[in-house]
């Protein structure tokens, strides 16, 4: 509900809706990004819009596919990441029949005609650790993680507080992958995988991208257990992977793009637990026909649900790595 | 070591100059890459017909132009970074990390020192480009002194030097309360002044073109470069005529140092006006680069048109993932085979053989015979 | 040994040869016999064909018509290994060993001898043995071939062909870069090798060598055979005027300088002054004692000795070329003051290696001919160094010493080897500087240039310069020489005059029979001391025997 | 503790092992006088082309046969522009890996039919040598029993590398064929042909070092999996020269610092930090190395 609906998104759905979505990066081995992708596209089928996906390579490119979106004056334009937090500052307001959305973050600055979502995964990750420290037995747990970012340590630091939650004793290691290619280099997060592993950890987090089925290879071959991020990685490696961080991105793009496809655009959708937006598979209702090793822990999982609706009723706090 | 033949090499190809308007082959370079990419796109089932409008669209036209401005000025920069030591036979590998600290030192400088404006971006851009210097200078002396090429350094250090700047901005200097490492926005003081709208293109681009133009120039026409084009064609042969060989490759090394880490600067002076790890050494300027100056055989003049048939390559190639459904991972194929064919025949001994035969025919001095 | 065809027949015969290079007549329908078990000398000038002809008979470079005929049968030489097939061998002018190669893998590579599969180095070594005894070529099958001395390292290259069973031997100005004692060990080697039965064919600029060491020789000019000789019947003058359509001048003593009232430069003050120079080498070994002299304005004095006696040592610390890293007492001092480190502009220099140090292979003619001189404020345009200057000159130069070359903007390595070391001349010498240093000015350079070079030396003394002139070739020294010092282990161990400088006394001085007698024969002494110049005592083992 | 220590070892060996077989192709084409910059694309195309070929097959052994064809197939472009037509290695080079990594991620979902990661339970990675019945030797068990059959060959290949070129009629050829190919083609020896064997053979192996990556490393493919290790092996070629052991020691010295930055991160060091180790470590024994051999180089002369 902005200003020049005759001219923008309400003109476009009068003929053809259409939707575009901006990669930050090539999306390749992300998961997360190919899940911003996969609901985009399946929303853009559900509401008869054409999709097109830009890929960026670079900050540069980022803001060239931007502006070749607004040329294109699709029904919305997609953003996903924080990499648009620049863009998105000054492009909406230079455009303002135009609806833009942005995934997982916002500007400062927001101008009407920007949506944004937003999630809460770390309280997702803090449920993942609520499971690893219970079913920990050395009381050592560890992530392999793809670099050192800040972003990242969204899933580490909760992560490390849920099982501590559970388990005072338990200690936590971070590694992380770097090298010159640390989110697509599976040998490499096997590999710190294994070294963890030598140190005494049981239960290790798995935030390396595409080097998540590394670290899962290597929990197979030491009888350690591991925990996916993004989707369910638990069919990936069956019994090894406990559960998962997931985002549901596509779930909350999907009411995004509706809500702007029907003129209700604006503000800032932040999802947690309470929205359903992040989770854990434990939570699921069809969770025994998954293939998560959770399954088998029916008090982990009751554990689980009550901390989450502890989380949900506010009675626990969990600490945004960002926010300090 | 293998530095006796990668000297060869660099003597080979520094050796390769001549004048200017030998462009028959390139043109035959880019004719036989269209050929072949054209096939691919019928292979994969796209219409040729859409890509290459496609192609030229994303690179010049709907106000793209700017963004491949915006990328060949550093390109640009990468490429005198690289070809600058080459004249003297030295490869300078590392751009990527001397491009990454200068930048670091250019943001570092402009969010922690106030500065009067003009000064606000004048002297970062100083400052990134002495970084840069400082980075690719070691490799001179590593050489000279303890006998390792600066093939090797230059590619040793670079990684270290990339990863001390996403250090740097990861800790240090980091944005707080933000997902990525980045800094927080420069002031707007420092930031580089526009030329149009968009802020894309900016005085970086006659800034490197000056450069350029005074790069060849000193090649061409000075006692500097003349010098330093005799240190490539044969070392021992410059320090029997006097020149001082030792430091000729201090200050080329740094020199082409210096265009990597102002290249830093000016990304970094540049939107998003911050420094955002990753960010420089993601495009792949320095390869990109690389593949440019060869491409240009150790023709000067050459290396602005190679760099920009380069950079139209790769923004046009967005613009034809966007508009002609091409998927991304084509456009690198098409790249990498227009690199590969291109290289083919433009680079081709035989070739260049033959078209130095067809160029001896004048007869100066049979006179006096 | 494999014989086809009638043992009447020439050993090899090349049959209207014709070979261009673009517009180039390299070679123009040249027909030669080598006869069985002979030594054929092919002489000619700079650029005459020779070494395009032997690369044909080679299988190197295939002719544009004409053929090769093996005793008497037409053969077809595509490649050199068809060449090696019939019986042909080549010693190239700049050798072509490998250098981190062994002498024995050196020799045996592409024929080697296998145990299983495995090359047999032993069955290798054997074999070199006997073939050293069979021809007198002693070497160490075990030590590396980049280490050599020159010398050993061109009987590995003879042995390298005869080791192949090569009935033709081809040997492209092997002696270029060879000591005289080196070349007349060779010689002996090549008289044993066509007592077998192999023919050698000999490509020379030196024609005291022809003379005596050929049994006949082909002249070459401009592509074309001009002369035919049974070298025992003929002359030097006859070959000359062949080979250059006019006899060489009379050998004369360079006139004294202008002005000079008694005719000698004896009262001047020194231009150039050596004192006391010691140079040790890195490993603190000494490669220079105390060697002082000095040279005057218009003056030639001559620096001879066996190869690794200190002249490089000597040239480099005099030129102020001498890498750093090594401590030096005693001084050189140019007209008084001390030379400048790095390169002393005020002496010129022409370096005995023409392609590695003296020229930049790649670089125009006109590029070469000012390097040293590209400061001058001559050669600046408005801003910069002007091209037009620098063509301008080298246009100048090329005209006055008679250089042949298609273009100054050519790449030097265009000339051939006699112009491209009239290019060096011209270029040290146009330089005027008080003091010329010249290191072997005529090395594989043909006897018109050789002429030439020695007048302009001539000119340069007269015109007052003092030259320091080193070099292998005696008769040069003679020729021109006001006085030489002889050089032996890094000292000066003998000075004579030129006119009392007689090959028997030089060459006494030069083996170290004046300084230490009782020294071993001139033979052990080349090649050890040069084994020690190159890869330096610390790691210096028996490479002869 | 010597199990920690053990585990140390084989997890050097593991990371080296890919870098080791390129590096060893590398080390070939240097040894024949062809610059190989390629290797990274070629690991990457070698990783790619023995998952499909062990997907398409369902066997592992078909899956390494595939890839090391494929890349020797692959490398021909380099043997026959580089060395037949005489093009710049170096620009053939950069090409060659940017077209390896578009080629990769775009067959991989024809091939594959999936983006990113493939990776299956149906997907057979190469069997381990505990496995194969070697668990219960002492040291090699622990060190070695979690690796594939191809770690301790790629060790062996070395060996049989150096010993190939120092003792064999085509290892010498090839040795004076990069030292001086003008001798060498004088002496009737077919240099092209020659430089070609170099650089398919370099392909073969990086296609070997492609599969060990992705079926014994792991057993998966990922987009751009090879991740700069054939970079480290152009790196090792570069220090090491034209000596087998000497290109082997600079894999594993690299190997060695960069498992120390691995196991210095769970003590508090920066991941950036950590990442420099392997080539700060590398840089300075370089340096060590050359002041040392300063004093005692003896320069290069050819004749
Ligand atoms: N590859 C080539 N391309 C062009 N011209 C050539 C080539 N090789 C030789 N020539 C020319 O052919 C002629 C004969 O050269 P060649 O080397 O046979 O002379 P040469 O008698 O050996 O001379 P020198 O005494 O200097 O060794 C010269 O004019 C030379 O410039
Ligand atoms: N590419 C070329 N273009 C023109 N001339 C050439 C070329 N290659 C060779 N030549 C000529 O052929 C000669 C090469 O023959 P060779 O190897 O006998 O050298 P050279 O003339 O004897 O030189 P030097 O005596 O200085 O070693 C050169 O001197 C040159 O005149
Ligand atoms: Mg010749
Ligand atoms: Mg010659």
């Amino acid at each position: 509900a902005c200003g020049g609906d005759s001219t923008g998104p309400a003109a476009a759905s009068a003929s053809t809706k259409s939707i575009i979505l901006i990669t930050p990066n090539p999306v390749g081995t992300d998961s997360f990004l190919q899940l911003g992708v996969k609901g985009a596209q399946e929303t853009a089928k559900e509401i008869g819009a054409s999709f097109k996906l830009y890929e960026s390579k670079d900050p540069t490119s980022i803001a060239q596919n931007v502006d070749a979106a607004v040329r294109a004056k699709p029904t919305v334009i997609v953003g996903i990441s924080f990499s648009f937090d620049d863009v998105f500052t000054t492009v909406p307001k230079q455009h303002p029949g135009q609806s833009f959305l942005e995934i997982d973050s916002c500007p400062k600055a927001q101008a009407p005609n920007l949506t944004c979502v937003s999630f809460k995964e770390h309280e997702a990750a803090y449920l993942a650790g609520v499971e690893a420290g219970l079913l920990s037995k050395s009381g050592k747990l560890g992530v392999v993680a793809a670099l050192d970012s800040p972003f990242i340590h969204r899933w580490i630091d909760p992560f490390f507080a849920g099982a501590a939650s559970v388990n005072p004793k338990a200690t936590g290691t971070p590694l992380f992958v770097g090298g010159s290619n640390p989110f697509s280099d599976p040998a490499r997060a096997k590999s710190q995988a294994q070294t963890l592993i030598g140190r005494g950890v049981d239960v290790i987090e798995a935030a390396a991208s595409g080097g998540n089925q590394g670290v899962f290879e290597a929990a197979a071959a030491a009888g350690a257990k591991a925990f996916g991020v993004d989707v369910d990685q638990c069919p990936q490696s069956p019994g090894n992977v406990i559960d998962n961080v997931i985002k549901h991105v596509d779930v909350a793009e999907a009411a995004a793009i509706k809500d702007i496809a029907a003129g209700k655009a604006g503000g800032v959708k932040v999802y947690g637990l309470a929205e359903d937006g992040v989770g854990v598979n434990a939570l699921d209702t069809d969770l025994t026909s998954s293939k998560c090793a959770v399954a088998a822990s029916p008090d982990v999982i009751a554990k689980v649900k009550q901390v989450r609706d502890d989380i949900v009723a506010g009675k626990i706090t969990v600490a945004d790595p960002l926010a300090g | 070591m293998s530095a006796v033949r990668l000297g060869s090499l660099a003597r080979g190809r520094a050796a390769a100059l001549g004048p200017l308007g030998r462009s028959a082959p390139a043109v035959l370079a880019v004719a036989g890459a269209l050929v072949v990419t054209t096939l691919v796109m019928l292979v994969v089932g796209v219409d040729p017909s859409d890509a290459y409008p496609a192609l030229i669209r994303g690179a010049v036209a709907d106000g793209n132009l700017e963004y491949t401005i915006g990328a060949f000025v550093p390109t640009l920069g990468m490429a005198l970074a690289f070809a600058i030591p080459l004249r003297t036979g030295e490869f300078n590998l590392g751009g990527d990390g001397q491009m990454a600290l200068g930048g670091v030192a250019a943001a570092a400088l402009a969010l922690r020192v106030p500065l009067p404006p003009g000064v606000a971006v004048a002297l970062p851009l100083v400052v990134a480009a002495l970084t840069g210097a400082v980075v690719a200078g070691i490799s001179a002396p590593l050489h000279t002194r303890f006998g390792i090429p600066a093939i090797v350094t230059t590619l040793l250090v670079s990684t270290p030097a990339v990863a001390l700047s996403s250090y740097l901005v990861r800790f240090p200097l980091a944005e707080p309360r933000t997902g990525i490492a980045e800094t927080p926005l420069l002031p707007d003081a420092a930031h580089l002044p526009a030329i149009g709208a968009s802020g894309y293109v900016t005085i970086g681009l006659p800034l490197i073109l000056l450069l350029t133009a005074g790069w060849i120039y000193v090649d061409r026409r000075t006692v500097a470069g003349y010098e330093i084009r005799a240190t490539g064609a044969n070392r021992e042969f410059a320090r029997y005529g006097g020149v001082r060989v030792d430091r000729l490759a201090v200050v080329t090394m740094a020199g082409g140092g210096a265009f990597a880490g102002l290249v830093g600067g000016l990304i970094v002076l540049g939107p998003p006006f911050r420094f955002v790890d990753g960010a420089l050494t993601a495009p792949g300027y320095t390869f990109t680069a690389i593949a440019a100056v060869l491409l240009a055989t150790g023709r000067p003049i050459a290396v602005p048109f190679t760099v920009a048939l380069m950079t139209i390559l790769q923004v046009g190639g967005e613009g034809m993932e966007r508009d002609a459904g091409v998927p991304s991972q084509l456009t690198q194929v098409i790249q990498g085979l227009v690199i590969v064919i291109v290289a083919a025949l433009a680079t081709t001994r035989v070739l260049r053989e033959r078209r130095a035969r067809r160029a001896q025919e004048i007869d100066v001095g049979e006179a006096n015979a | 040994m494999p014989t086809g065809g009638d043992s009447e027949a020439p050993a090899a015969e090349l049959v209207g040869i014709t070979k261009r290079f673009g517009p180039v007549v390299a070679n123009d329908g040249i027909d030669l016999a080598i006869r069985r078990g002979e030594i054929h000398g092919v002489v000619g000038e700079n650029g005459a064909g020779k070494s395009t002809l032997m690369s044909i008979l080679y299988g190197l470079r295939r002719p544009d018509s004409g053929h090769v005929l093996r005793n008497g049968t037409r053969v077809r030489l595509r490649s050199p290994a068809e060449a090696i097939g019939h019986g042909l061998g080549m010693v190239h002018q700049r050798f072509r060993l490998f250098p981190d190669l062994t002498v024995a893998e050196n020799i045996v590579i592409g024929a080697e001898p296998t145990r299983r599969g495995v090359v047999d180095l032993a069955a290798a070594g054997r074999e070199i043995e006997r073939l050293g005894e069979v021809f007198g070529l002693y070497v160490d099958p075990a030590s590396r071939a980049g280490r050599l001395p020159v010398g050993v390292r061109q009987r590995v290259e003879i042995l390298k062909a005869l080791y192949r069973e090569a009935e033709v031997l081809i040997l492209d100005e092997p002696t270029a870069v060879l000591t005289p004692g080196e070349a007349a060990r060779l010689f002996d080697v090549l008289k044993t090798v066509t007592r077998t039965g192999t023919s050698v064919v000999l490509v020379t600029h030196k024609l005291s060598e022809v003379l005596t060491a050929t049994d006949r020789v082909t002249v070459l000019r401009r592509g074309r055979v001009t002369g035919r000789f049974v070298t025992a019947e003929t002359t030097a003058d006859e070959l000359v005027i062949a080979m250059i359509g006019r006899s060489l001048g009379p050998p004369r003593r360079p006139a004294a300088p202008d002005g000079e009232p008694d005719g000698t430069p004896a009262g001047r003050p020194y231009a150039l002054e050596v004192d006391g120079l010691t140079v040790l080498d890195r490993d603190g070994v000494p490669r220079l004692s105390d060697v002082s002299f000095g040279v005057r304005p218009g003056e030639i004095v001559g620096i001879a000795g066996v190869a690794g006696s200190g002249q490089r040592e000597l040239i480099d610390t005099v030129t102020g070329l001498r890498p750093p890293g090594s401590a030096t007492s005693g001084g050189v001092l140019l007209s008084g003051r001390p030379v400048r480190r790095g390169r002393e502009p005020a002496i010129a220099y022409v370096p005995e290696d023409r392609h590695g140090r003296a020229t930049a292979a790649t670089m125009s003619l006109a590029e070469n001919l000012v390097m040293g001189d590209h400061r001058t404020p001559a050669l600046r345009g408005r801003a910069g160094l002007s091209a037009a200057a620098v063509r301008e000159r080298a246009r100048t130069l090329v005209e006055r010493f008679a250089i042949r070359a298609a273009s100054v903007g050519d790449p030097i390595s265009a000339l051939s080897g006699g112009n491209a070391q009239k290019a060096v001349l011209a270029r040290e010498l146009s330089r005027g500087t008080p003091v010329i240093v010249v290191e072997e000015p005529t090395q594989g350079v043909d006897v018109g240039a050789q002429e030439q070079i020695h007048g302009l030396l001539s000119e340069a003394r007269a015109a007052g310069q003092a030259v320091l002139l080193q070099s292998s070739e005696l008769s040069e020294l003679r020729a021109l020489a006001d006085r030489i010092l002889v050089m032996f282990e890094g000292r000066v161990v003998a000075e004579l005059a030129g006119d009392e400088a007689t090959e028997e006394r030089l060459g006494a001085a030069m083996t170290g029979a004046t300084a230490t007698p009782g020294q071993a024969a001139p033979a052990a002494e080349t090649e050890s001391s040069a084994t020690a110049r190159e890869q330096g005592p610390a790691d210096a083992k028996g490479t002869t025997r | 503790m010597n199990i920690l220590e053990l585990t140390f070892v084989a997890s050097v060996l593991t990371a080296t092992t890919p870098v080791v077989l390129a590096a060893l192709g590398g080390l070939l084409c240097s040894v024949s006088g062809v610059f190989n910059m390629a290797l990274e694309g070629q690991m990457l195309w070698g990783a790619f082309t023995a998952v499909s070929f062990s997907h398409l097959t369902g066997s592992a052994w078909w899956g390494v046969a595939g890839g090391v064809a494929a890349t020797a197939l692959y490398s021909a472009v380099l043997s026959v522009l580089a060395v037949t037509f005489r093009a710049d290695p170096v620009v053939i080079a950069v090409g060659m890996n940017l077209l390896a990594l578009g080629l990769t991620a775009f067959l991989m979902r024809q091939i594959l039919g999936v983006g990113g990661t493939y990776t299956s339970p149906d997907l057979h990675g190469l069997p381990t040598l505990a496995g194969m019945g070697l668990d219960h030797v002492p040291v090699i068990g622990p060190v070695l029993g979690s690796q594939s059959p191809l770690v301790p060959a790629a060790f062996v290949l070395v060996a049989a590398t150096a010993w190939w070129l120092r003792r064999t009629r085509s290892g010498l050829r090839l040795r004076g064929i990069g030292q001086h190919p003008e001798a060498a083609e004088s002496l009737g020896l077919k240099v092209g042909a020659y430089r070609h064997g170099a650089v398919l053979a370099a392909g073969a192996l990086c296609g070997l070092a492609g599969a060990q990556l992705a079926l014994g490393n792991v057993t998966l493919f990922s987009e751009g999996m090879s991740a700069g290790r054939g970079w480290v092996a152009v790196v090792a070629v570069m220090l090491g020269g034209v000596r087998p052991l000497r290109v082997l020691s600079a894999c594993l010295l690299f190997g060695v610092a960069e498992a120390l930055g691995f196991r210095l991160q769970g003590a508090g060091l920066p991941q950036q930090l950590a990442d420099a180790a392997p080539y700060v470590i590398t840089l300075l024994a370089l340096i060590l190395a050359g002041a040392a051999g300063r004093r005692r180089r003896t320069p290069l002369e050819t004749a």
